[in-house]
């Protein structure tokens, strides 16, 4: 069954490749929505026959990456269901930004959906590398695919998160492979092998203190792109200029690549009994990140911008999570999807919004319910779910963390963590409503289905995960949970 | 005993005007004037009765219900009032707080219909009468708990039976400082001096008198009769709690009763007489002083009860 | 070997005294030769196909079509020089020594087994610290994805120095990822250079939250 | 039970109906149907619990909590009930009348009205920790799309955002309130919670949080702000719905704590008197200060919260110190105001509502002598004032009374804890009561009363037929309680076997006694009735009674009295404002006065909301003015980013790794 799991990682890889010589967009885009529904199809495929596929050499799909991979190719697929029609509506020729007050053209759709689907591609082997040399690369690959997607409007501003983001990116992973390197030589002499298996294997004989070591570059190398502060700089600039699908996908499905290349180094280190050095990190820097996407929700007005340090701010939900252990892991591998399916419909609403409005301040926009109605509802659904209001899974997922975090009796970190969720629950409240309501004079717009659709059913699986938690579901992240250690931190 | 406890009630009825007169003739005496007839208030309104009726062409239905509903709840708070050791016809526990709230409603209604006439004077005088209640009541109801405390009973019957001679021995102090607090509470809440100068013929200066100013005829007459009564039931409140002396025959502590009455009216007199007005900014303070008086009691109370 | 790694040291202070990107990406170029050749040279007495290729590979890739890359990017974008860097570069030198003396401690420090070079790991380190600095001190986009170079190469010759292999795959990959990093990074410095007239990177603040934050949230909700 | 879900679910689909019917008047009274019918399938369960049965709860099976879901009705949750199907179905069919058929579609706003109503119910019912925090945000949301109605106008706007971010606040407390009730007992039912309850180790803390997030939805002072900004902004059956109902729910958290909890000692009485006391005075010396109707009421609802909580402070005093009587009557008390506080707050509402609708304007000093127009509106309003005062023969009496007579039936107690419990209630709702007969002086006065101030006063029409018909119900519920005050024993006898059954406490004797004492009540209020009524009577039985003749108001010889002239609601209440202007801090702006023959000038007050401006401002300026230098983190300089990850680095290899 190897060939499943390659096809899922070479199919989009192929086909971008392609993309890139396709001259006419019917057929590209064509192209595109096939790939993205057969990798769709496939990763559910995989999902389902995950317990029967015996881990190979280098790739493999096991609990961790159950959760991570269907749910990458359904945003994905609702990506590009938005995408298509998002580039559609997206100029050719150049033209002049009144915001930045500079001309820009957009990139070649040609080059934009090859490296959209390359993107897909690295971002599978990320899920589904066994390996952690090549989970690097992937992970690697995956910056350097979307690096050209950020920097897809060609604007000065754009090229500076896309400089921005590639600098802090390869910084960061090359500090992650120092780590991987350090993850060698805490295993026992002659080993040699950076197959998470074997690893596991050998867990109970590595050094301490070169493990320790290694986590730490691994968690800075790899958390600068995830987005946890202090290392996230570069995320509020890429998502607030990247096209929006790019940033739905950003936001969505790559930062959870860069947390399970995290994960993959706290399974190690619980096999290896050091759960509880890793988790302490991770509350920190949970809790940091939190914190600096509070500072920074407070009083925005950027609505991109705002939604990117909600994103700053949520992977430090998560991790905070991991960091609790135990029920607080349940509830952050529950978070890492609701996030995900939250956070992707926002950013396509938003980019419904910014080609309506022509600005990214919030300060210029009114009476949204009244001018995009669709776009209007979603971006309210959107808020209130992103905030963690049930009946939104998001909620459930919070409640988790706290509940868990309660449990272990850790009073400063949840007295922090209620804190800072009011903090950017202010900051977000002020954008969100007064973006969606007030009085305006522009006329109502009828908007395209495709371009509300995705955004809508993915909020209604985040409802739905708010109500409902499939058993499957459950059993498979409570899986997770246990190869990241039972210890509660 | 039944028939008889409404015979008390009935005779508040007939003989409320009376204080009035009483008080008159005091504050004449004082100023060496031979003064009005002591049944004045009764002529008065008799001939009150045979008016006509002027209204006002801003008022509406309040102004013409208000004097019954004013009068109905004095009435009413009659019924409630014991005359020392015997109970009122209606008793029970909590019944003073009911006699408070009825002579809230009765303010209301005065107060509404005060409004009702739209004149700017009425309305000042409404605006004051409902910020010197506010603080009395409070005052009010402070004395009732010493008393409370002090009797061990929780209605007026028990209240005004429970306080004897043998009490104002042995708490003197205590039923002294209450019935202070209550006799300014009274003079506050009748519209007596210094609080309030019934006699004052300026508008800007009245408090109970500019609200009624629009009333004329039969409305005036219940007016004038239950303002009256108020008296009464103020002066009988006090009069169970200072004249400590109870009869179980019915005519001796009738006549005690009445004698209480009596002496309260001349009090009420001559407080008129010696006083002069207090400026209207400093009457909340002394209200609020009568209710410290009370908290003091009740502290020495509680105090006492510790020990 | 450790004169191997010496002259690596010394390239590294040639970069950090430089001003003139085009001295650096020769620099470079060398350092990615000798990085090549260390791990041939590591394992001299059991040599393997895997050895080789990795080395060679390794040299060719940053030897060779790394710096290619940045010449042709340094001549169509013409940049002549850093001319004024957060960190001059006198004190860049003397900063460099301090640095050299840190990377020195922690290889003692980290206690090495006993297969592993501490000097090559010393000199790793320094590489690694090196081009991290030198990111941060330089204006010119071109010097930090030299210093990027620089970095890389250091992480590299760490994992020589630990006796690190990965398998050839692997191995390939990263010199791909790398190589296609620094391809991305010259074709945005072309972009810099054509949009903005200029490549330093201090000019690019433009994305920041100092405008976008209102001084009173909530107040205009 | 199943009936009471059915209700609900039938709300839910009536409101998504609504969403879909394209005609406002369908949507309108499909909404209406779906309120009344799931109001009425709801009632059945609720009265049958209340007389004495006992209901199975229904169980569901339920993956989100690895238990099972459970709704149930209890004596407590039934008795809440009450005042909410009475309330939603009125204020449903005024909302038809209210809002009309405006260009707009009206569809989302019953679709909302609908959930609020059926997220109350369920709330009641949900006997799961995550199932009670769901419903009770979708209350939150609900209400707060209905609260944004008229979002095109600035200061409703502003109002969303203060209850939002304000209700929110309030939610997280209670994430962390359950959270660690949940994790000391094990268990996320209410049953299993109350089964563990032993382990519970953090009771202090959790009454703090439970107060602090149940006290933001009721409205305890200083956590009340978002209630006269929201309540005025709302529409007014909305207002009536939220005011009278929802944020009753506040209250009920903290009961349903107690029982969850079960008590502790005096100190939470104690707090609660206090909390209450604070809440009941300011709330209504704010609602002194104010100049709109509706604002006013709000703060209302801050003093009757306050009252509401004495009496349960009262009622959890009398358990720590075993008197059945302050039991009884101070959870009576409590609880009946709760009903109470319900009929005649929307009540009013309503009636202001309808002068809104009929003026266009909610200003008091704009409005005057709209008796005349508006005579239904105007005496029913009366009712409610009378009502909310606390004045009889109606119903806002008979609770106070209860909590009156709690207060001094612990006196003969002979130890100091009650006396001066005693002296603090008396004191304190004399105070209360005495300030709010001043505030509905003004309120009735000046806007039903005199003359009409402005053209938009003497161009007032009477609300029409569906508005009035729930005033009216309201008005004569009013009545009818104040009549029937000794059933009202056994009414809140019920509630009390959850709230103190365990205790052993037996409340036959002091039912007895208070039965006998409204008894007495009730008779005095019948007799009121009919002696107003027979003196009324004998007027026009007087020999010149048919003799009257009209003139002008006395007006002391003035020669050219207009309507501006009378008394105004800020004049009328300054006296009392004055008072007690240290905590109202009003701001005063007027003109100066120039010449001897000064022209037009002008004088404005207003009187912001305390905390608000004292406590919640400050704060935010502080928490702002601290993290503001922090975002010159964000600078935009890579070099600078790149520091932040070396210097990550290094601390943490420092700090962790040891080097």
């Amino acid at each position: 069954m190897i060939n499943l799991l390659v096809c899922i990682i070479v199919l989009p890889a192929l086909m971008g490749i392609i993309s890139y010589f396709i001259q006419c967009n019917g057929i590209r885009r064509t192209f595109w929505l096939l790939t993205a529904i057969l990798h769709f199809l496939l990763s559910l495929k995989a999902a389902l026959m995950a317990p029967y596929l015996a881990p190979t050499l280098w790739i493999g799909i096991d609990a961790l990456s159950t959760i991570f991979l269907p749910l990458s190719s359904l945003l994905f697929l609702m990506v590009t269901l938005y995408g298509i029609g998002y580039v559609k509506r997206e100029p050719v020729e150049q033209q002049n930004d009144q915001e930045i007050g500079g001309l820009y053209q957009n990139t070649p759709e040609s080059i934009f959906t090859g490296s959209l689907l390359l993107f897909l591609s690295a971002m599978s082997l990320a899920i589904l590398s066994q390996h952690l040399g090549l989970q690097w690369m992937a992970i690697e690959a995956t910056t350097l695919s979307s690096a050209p997607l950020i920097y897809y409007h060609r604007s000065k501003t754009s090229l500076e998160a896309a400089w921005k983001y590639l600098i802090l990116c390869s910084v960061g992973i090359a500090v992650a492979l120092m780590g991987i390197f350090f993850i060698g030589l805490a295993l026992p002499r002659g080993i040699g092998d950076l197959t998470l298996s074997i690893i596991l294997q050998h867990s109970g004989q590595v050094n301490t203190k070169w493990m320790e070591v290694a986590f730490i570059l691994m968690l800075v190398g790899y958390g600068t792109k995830m987005g946890l502060a202090p290392l996230h700089n570069w995320l509020p600039d890429a998502h607030s200029e990247a096209p929006s699908p790019v940033s739905a996908l950003l936001s969505g499905a790559l930062l959870n690549c860069a947390l399970l290349g995290i994960l993959r180094i706290q399974q190690i280190n619980a096999a290896a009994g050091m759960a509880s050095f890793g988790q302490g990190l991770m509350v920190i820097f949970g809790l940091l990140s939190m914190g600096v996407a509070g500072i920074f929700l407070l009083g925005q007005t950027d609505y991109k911008r705002m939604l990117a340090y909600s994103s700053v701010e949520h992977m430090g939900i998560i991790t905070l999570g991991f960091g609790i252990g135990g029920l607080g892991a349940f509830g952050a591998l529950l978070h890492v999807i609701n996030h995900s399916l939250i956070k992707s419909p926002l950013f396509m609403t938003a980019g419904n919004i910014h080609s309506r409005f022509h600005t990214k301040s919030a300060l210029k926009i009114n009476g949204l319910m009244k001018v995009l109605p669709a776009s209007g509802i979603l971006w309210l659904a959107g808020f209130f779910a992103i905030v963690g209001t049930p009946p939104f899974g998001s909620f459930i997922s919070e409640f988790t963390i706290l509940f868990a975090g309660i449990s272990s009796k850790l009073w400063w970190v949840n007295g922090l963590f209620g804190f800072f969720l009011i903090l950017a629950f202010i900051g977000m409240t002020g954008v969100f409503l007064k973006m969606s309501f007030g009085k305006t004079d522009a006329p109502p717009d009828k908007e395209h289905s495709i371009s509300v659709l995705p955004a809508g059913i993915l909020l209604l699986l985040a409802l739905v995960l708010g109500i409902w938690i499939p058993g499957w579901l459950s059993n498979i992240i409570n899986l997770a949970v246990q190869m990241l250690g039972n210890g509660a931190g | 005993m039944h028939l008889i406890s409404w015979l008390f009630p009935l005779s508040a009825l007939l003989l409320a005007p009376l204080l009035s007169g009483i008080i008159n003739r005091v504050k004449a005496y004082f100023a060496g004037r031979k003064g009005p007839s002591i049944l004045q208030l009764y002529y008065d309104l008799f001939k009150l009765m045979h008016k006509s009726s002027v209204y006002s062409r801003s008022t509406s239905l309040v102004i013409r219900l208000a004097p019954a509903v004013i009068l109905t709840c004095l009435v009413l708070a009659c019924l409630i009032l014991p005359w020392g050791g015997f109970p009122a016809p209606v008793s029970f526990a909590g019944d003073f707080i009911l006699l408070i709230y009825l002579l809230g409603l009765a303010r209301f209604a005065t107060v509404l219909a005060a409004l009702d006439t739209g004149s700017a004077f009425e309305g000042m005088g409404a605006s004051r009468e409902v910020q010197f209640s506010a603080v009395a009541e409070p005052s009010l109801l402070l004395g009732f708990l010493v008393l409370i405390m002090h009797t061990g009973s929780l209605g007026l019957a028990g209240i005004a039976s429970g306080i004897t001679i043998v009490d104002w021995q042995i708490a003197a102090p205590l039923l002294v400082l209450v019935a202070f607090a209550w006799f300014f509470i009274m003079l506050a809440e009748n519209s007596r001096m210094p609080v309030d100068d019934p006699n004052t013929h300026l508008e800007l200066t009245m408090i109970h008198e500019v609200m009624v100013l629009d009333y004329s005829s039969a409305d005036f007459a219940l007016i004038q009769y239950g303002a009256a009564l108020k008296l009464w039931i103020f002066g009988g409140l006090l009069v169970n709690l200072i004249i400590p002396v109870k009869f179980d025959v019915v005519w001796l502590q009738a006549v005690t009763f009445l004698g209480g009455m009596f002496l309260i009216s001349l009090l009420i007199g001559i407080t008129e007489s010696i006083t002069a007005r207090l400026k209207l900014l400093n009457v909340p303070k002394v209200l609020v002083s009568a209710g410290a008086f009370s908290l003091i009691a009740l502290i020495i109370k509680l105090v006492e009860s510790y020990q | 070997m450790n004169a191997l790694a010496v002259l690596l040291i010394l390239s590294c202070l040639l970069i950090l005294g430089s001003s003139r990107p085009r001295v650096a990406i020769q620099v470079v170029a060398v350092q990615g030769i000798f990085l090549g050749l260390l791990p041939i040279l590591r394992s001299w007495e059991h040599l393997t196909a895997g050895i080789w290729i990795v080395g060679i590979s390794g040299l060719v890739f940053k030897g060779i079509l790394l710096p290619w890359l940045m010449q042709n990017v340094l001549q169509r974008t013409g940049i002549q020089k850093e001319t004024a860097p957060y960190v001059s570069f006198g004190t860049s030198l003397l900063l460099g020594i301090v640095l050299l003396a840190l990377s020195a401690w922690i290889a003692v420090n980290l206690q090495l087994p006993a297969d592993a070079s501490p000097v090559l790991t010393a000199m790793a380190m320094f590489l690694v610290l090196v081009g991290l600095f030198l990111m941060m001190s330089r204006r010119k986009a071109i010097m930090q994805t030299l210093a990027y170079l620089v970095m890389e190469n250091g992480v590299y010759a760490l994992g020589v120095s630990i006796s690190l292999e990965f398998p050839y795959l692997v191995e390939l990959g990263i010199l791909l990822d790398i190589f296609v990093g620094v391809f991305l990074m010259g074709n945005l410095l072309f972009h810099l250079d054509r949009e903005l007239q200029h490549t330093d990177v201090d000019k690019m603040t433009e994305l920041s939250d100092l405008q976008t934050i209102s001084s009173e949230p909530g107040r205009d909700a | 039970m199943e009936l009471m879900l059915l209700g609900c679910l039938l709300q839910i689909l009536g409101g998504l109906i609504a969403l879909a019917v394209r005609d406002n008047n369908k949507a309108s009274l499909t909404a209406n149907l779906s309120v009344w019918l799931g109001c009425a399938l709801a009632a059945i369960p609720v009265i049958s619990v209340l007389s004495g049965n006992s209901i199975n709860p229904v169980r569901l099976e339920w993956s989100l909590t690895g238990s099972q879901l459970v709704f149930g009705l209890d004596t407590l949750s039934a008795f809440f009930c009450l005042p909410f199907l009475v309330i939603s179905p009125l204020a449903a069919m005024y909302g038809r009348s209210y809002l009309g058929n405006p260009e707009r579609r009206l569809g989302s706003h019953w679709l909302f009205f609908n959930l609020l109503v059926a997220s109350m119910l369920l709330l009641l019912t949900a006997q799961n920790v995550i199932m009670f925090i769901i419903v009770w945000e979708v209350m939150a949301v609900s209400s707060f799309f209905l609260v944004m109605h008229d979002h095109e106008q600035e200061k409703v706007r502003k109002a969303g955002w203060t209850y939002l971010i304000a209700t929110h606040i309030g939610t997280i407390a209670l994430l962390v309130f359950f959270a660690i009730l949940g994790s000391e007992t094990h268990s996320l039912d209410f049953g299993g919670i109350i089964a563990n309850r032993k382990m519970i180790v953090h009771t202090g803390a959790l009454f703090v949080l439970a107060i602090f997030g149940f006290g933001v939805k009721a409205g305890f002072f200083p956590l009340h702000v978002w209630l006269p900004e929201a309540h005025p902004a709302a529409p007014s059956h909305v207002s009536a719905l939220m005011s009278g109902v929802m944020i009753k729910t506040g209250i009920y958290g903290i009961l349903r704590t107690i029982t969850l909890i079960g008590y502790t000692d005096a100190y939470l009485g104690w707090a609660l008197v206090i909390i209450g006391i604070i809440s009941g005075v300011t709330g209504v010396v704010f609602a002194l200060a104010q100049h709109d109707l509706k604002r006013l009421l709000a703060y209302h609802s801050v003093e009757n919260i306050g009252i509401i909580t004495i009496g349960i402070g009262v009622g959890v005093l009398g358990i720590a110190w075993k008197l059945p009587a302050l039991v009884f009557l101070g959870f009576g008390g409590g609880l009946l105001h709760v009903l109470n506080h319900a009929l005649f707050k929307s009540l009013l509402f309503l009636g202001a509502g309808a002068v809104s609708h009929g003026t266009g304007t909610l200003d008091i000093e704009l409005l005057g002598g709209l008796l005349k127009k508006m005579r239904w509106t105007a005496w029913t309003f009366l009712i409610g004032a009378a009502a909310i005062a606390g004045l009889p023969p109606f119903n806002g009496f008979i609770s106070e009374f209860y909590i009156y007579f709690a207060g001094i039936s612990g006196v003969r107690a002979f130890t100091p804890g009650p006396i001066i419990l005693a002296a603090f209630v008396m004191v304190s709702l004399a105070l209360i009561g005495g300030l709010a007969v001043a505030c509905f002086s003004k309120a009735f006065g000046i806007v039903f009363l005199g003359e009409a101030r402005t053209t938009k006063a003497a161009n007032v029409h009477e609300a029409d037929l569906q508005m009035l018909t729930p005033m009216v119900i309201l008005a004569g519920l009013c009545v009818l309680i104040g009549l029937a005050a000794p059933l009202t024993v056994y009414l809140v006898k019920a509630p009390l076997g959850t709230l103190a059954g365990s205790d052993g406490f037996d409340f036959t004797g002091i039912m007895h006694h208070t039965r006998t004492v409204f008894g007495y009540v009730a008779l005095i209020f019948g007799i009121l009735y009919i002696i107003s009524l027979v003196f009324y009577l004998i007027k026009k039985l007087l020999p010149r009674a048919n003799q009257v003749s009209t003139t002008g108001t006395w007006d002391c010889g003035y020669a050219a009295p207009t309507a501006r002239m009378q008394y105004t609601a800020s004049s009328f209440a300054q006296p009392l404002t004055e008072l007690f202007r240290s905590l109202l801090r009003t701001r005063k702006t007027s003109s100066r006065i120039k010449g001897y023959f000064p022209a037009n000038t002008e004088f404005h007050t207003e009187t912001p909301d305390v905390a608000k401006e004292g406590i919640f401002a400050p704060i935010f300026r502080l928490i702002n003015n601290r993290i503001s230098p922090l975002r010159q983190m964000q600078h935009g300089n890579l070099s600078g980013y790149l520091l932040y990850i070396a210097i990550t680095l290094i601390v943490l290899l420092i700090w962790k790794a040891g080097f």
